[in-house]
């Protein structure tokens, strides 16, 4: 496995930050809408609903500021965004107003999982195969989808402070 | 699968009626005590009068009644206590409004330009609920009694209280009939139905009036007169019209005088009886004549100066 | 069944080239007598030299060559005289002109309130003929050698030098080749290939400059000096970038004076050394930094008077 930040490019580290800034005004846009719309405000309100939706959740715990090791940090960090990219797609259909917001979300969840796996392959760390998505929630109903909406965006944001706290430990000069 | 499931009487009720919802916890909600009694939530309120129940096959059964709903919109959410927390289950939407009053004041216009034939109405007052509106037309050969051919419906965009039909829809010179419809979840409404001939609710645009550059040649008006020139609007060359001349001496506080059935042919006009050295302003408009039409509005201010 | 048929060498030929036309009058064009002869007409001018024969199957034919063909448009007519009239039997439409040079000048511009990418470019000189300018595009690893996934060609509007590609077929932080192709039917050609990262050619909106209502607690400026805040432009925030300040005193006939690198957390900058009492014009300008980016245009100027 690789050390930590020393062999990570800044230019990479860089965008990542900006990508993922840009995630969570997204996410953030998300939720303010959702709220002002659907009065669905509170994640904590929703985590039955969750559990029965089977709505999946990830961490970020293989990145530990003491004794961080690279490769597996770099990999849940991709895995963690794959799937997120996986239940953004299943909320397709949200409502007519949101698909914009939901769309660029998404492709831009894309974009930074894109550049982990382009970086982890050029460090020569990636796994042979990309990952495959496993079996995402299916919505039944308008309501799920906007609640299913408030849980996604709550975790991918809790997920993105993480990892904006690792990259800028290994942006550090 | 998820816990709870609303149902309501119906999702939209006229303001002020009742609403009935009934929120069913399926049994294989493992998460939650089979016991817990069913919450329910308008908006923020929490609403007391639940009436819960156990039905035959286990799953849990709360039914809420709001006799006057009088919001034009709320969510309603069944809930549960969880922990310490209360969970929301399941959401509906309720609208409240009126049905669509009857359309009135509908009047079409053709135009031009477009030879598009643009009708608009009144639609009455807020039904606080989507509402469509619908220009129904069709082509029919008496006074609209009968129907001959249809055209297809006009649907107004959102919030527009008018609607073009196109011209290959169109025969310009034959009876039209014409009426709105207006629909939404709690009823329809149809207006009063126009028969009109789309040409005979031509509405031209103005003529334009211009002066003759002072040469020689040109007839130098008598004393107290002025030579009025125009031009006919361009795309109405071929209607046959007839066209009024107002004016007015400056400063504009004396009333408009009328000069009525200027000559079609010649278009110029010497306008006689007016002050000597004052300048006056001239409008012009114009109707299609002697088939009906509309007045056009009158024509931008032409300000001309009578010789000493 | 038409009487003639014109067939040509080649409807289309580089400017200055030979056009070599034939027409066939059918023999049961019982109309003419089967000797007249075959007239040409290239637009109003009757044309001499049409080599006219018999064919085997008694079906007349002329041969019409045109050696230097110098009009970028012009009809052709096959004709014949009949009573006392020349009648027309068939028309052909002969263009010309050049292949398309190679468009220069190709740059793309992120836009970040579309988030396409927008590219331009020069389209060399006027072709004559309908030319189509597509906008061709890969996502690439490395430098661009190698393509990995196309993405879909972006057709310029008739006449325009420009064609964005929605977001949704870029991959913003990944390496793109891009170049333009030129097509007419003398030929095609292509500019050389930009190798680009979306996001580096982004070029920001410029940032609002605004003025602290004076109050109590604002920090009232040392003499010769002035408070500056700013607002980033909405859509960049996510974005670390770097600004810069220029000022002019009032009248503008001083040069500007240019205040690099500004502090990019505070949004706001004492800026001192200024001469009292007098009025300045403020501008500012920011770039995505320290990853690549296009300086944004100048703010609009904010005027602001130093102290007596």
């Amino acid at each position: 496995p690789l050390g930590p930040a020393s062999s990570l490019p800044q230019g990479f580290l860089l965008k990542c930050l900006e990508q993922v800034r840009k995630i969570q005004n997204e996410g953030a846009a998300l939720q303010e809408n959702l709220c002002a719309t659907y009065k669905l405000c509170h994640p904590e309100e929703l985590v039955l609903l969750g559990h029965s939706l089977g709505i999946p959740r990830t961490t970020l715990n293989g990145c530990p500021s003491q004794d961080l090791q690279l490769t597996s940090c770099l990999s849940q960090l991709h895995r963690g965004l794959f799937l997120y990219q996986g239940l953004l797609q299943a909320l397709a259909g949200i409502s007519p107003e949101l698909a914009p917001t939901l769309d660029m979300l998404q492709l831009d969840v894309a974009d930074l999982a894109t550049t982990i796996w382009q970086q982890m392959e050029d460090l020569g760390v990636a796994p042979a195969l990309q990952p495959t998505q496993g079996a995402m929630p299916t919505f039944t109903s308008a309501f799920q989808r906007r609640a299913g909406g408030i849980l996604v965006t709550s975790h991918l944001q809790s997920f993105l402070e993480l990892a904006y706290r690792v990259l800028r430990y290994l942006a550090q000069p | 699968e998820a816990c709870g499931h609303i149902s309501l009487s119906a999702p939209i009720v006229r303001l002020g009626d009742s609403v009935t919802a009934s929120c069913i916890i399926n049994k294989n909600c493992s998460h939650v005590g089979l016991e817990s009694p069913i919450l329910w939530r308008l908006g923020t309120e929490l609403q007391p009068g639940g009436q819960q129940r156990r039905l035959p096959d286990g799953t849990q059964e709360s039914t809420l009644t709001l006799p006057h709903f009088n919001r034009t919109q709320a969510f309603l959410f069944c809930c549960m206590n969880w922990g310490n927390t209360l969970q929301i289950l399941d959401q509906a939407e309720l609208r409240a409004g009126y049905p669509p009053a009857i359309p009135s004041n509908l009047s079409c216009i053709m135009n031009l330009t477009t030879y598009n034939l643009t009708c608009q109405w009144e639609p009455g007052p807020d039904t606080h609920l989507p509402t469509n509106f619908t220009l129904k037309s069709f082509k029919s050969r008496g006074s609209c009694q009968t129907q001959e051919d249809s055209i297809p419906d006009c649907i107004a965009k959102d919030r527009q209280s008018h609607c073009s039909i196109p011209r290959k829809h169109l025969l310009l010179y034959q009876n039209t009939g014409i009426w709105v419809q207006a629909e939404n979840a709690l009823g329809t409404s149809m207006s009063p139905q126009l028969c009109l001939n789309p040409m005979d609710v031509v509405k031209l645009e103005p003529p334009i009036l211009w002066v003759e550059e002072p040469s020689p040649e040109a007839a130098s008006p008598q004393p107290g007169c002025l030579w009025v020139h125009w031009e006919p609007w361009k795309p109405s060359l071929h209607i046959s019209q007839k066209c009024e001349l107002r004016y007015q001496p400056q400063p504009g506080d004396a009333s408009w005088t009328l000069e009525g059935a200027l000559p079609t042919e010649t278009l110029q006009y010497e306008l006689c009886g007016l002050l000597p050295a004052t300048v006056y302003t001239l409008q012009m408009r114009c109707i299609r004549w002697p088939l009906p039409g509309h007045w056009s509005n009158w024509s931008p201010g032409l300000k001309l100066r009578t010789a000493e």
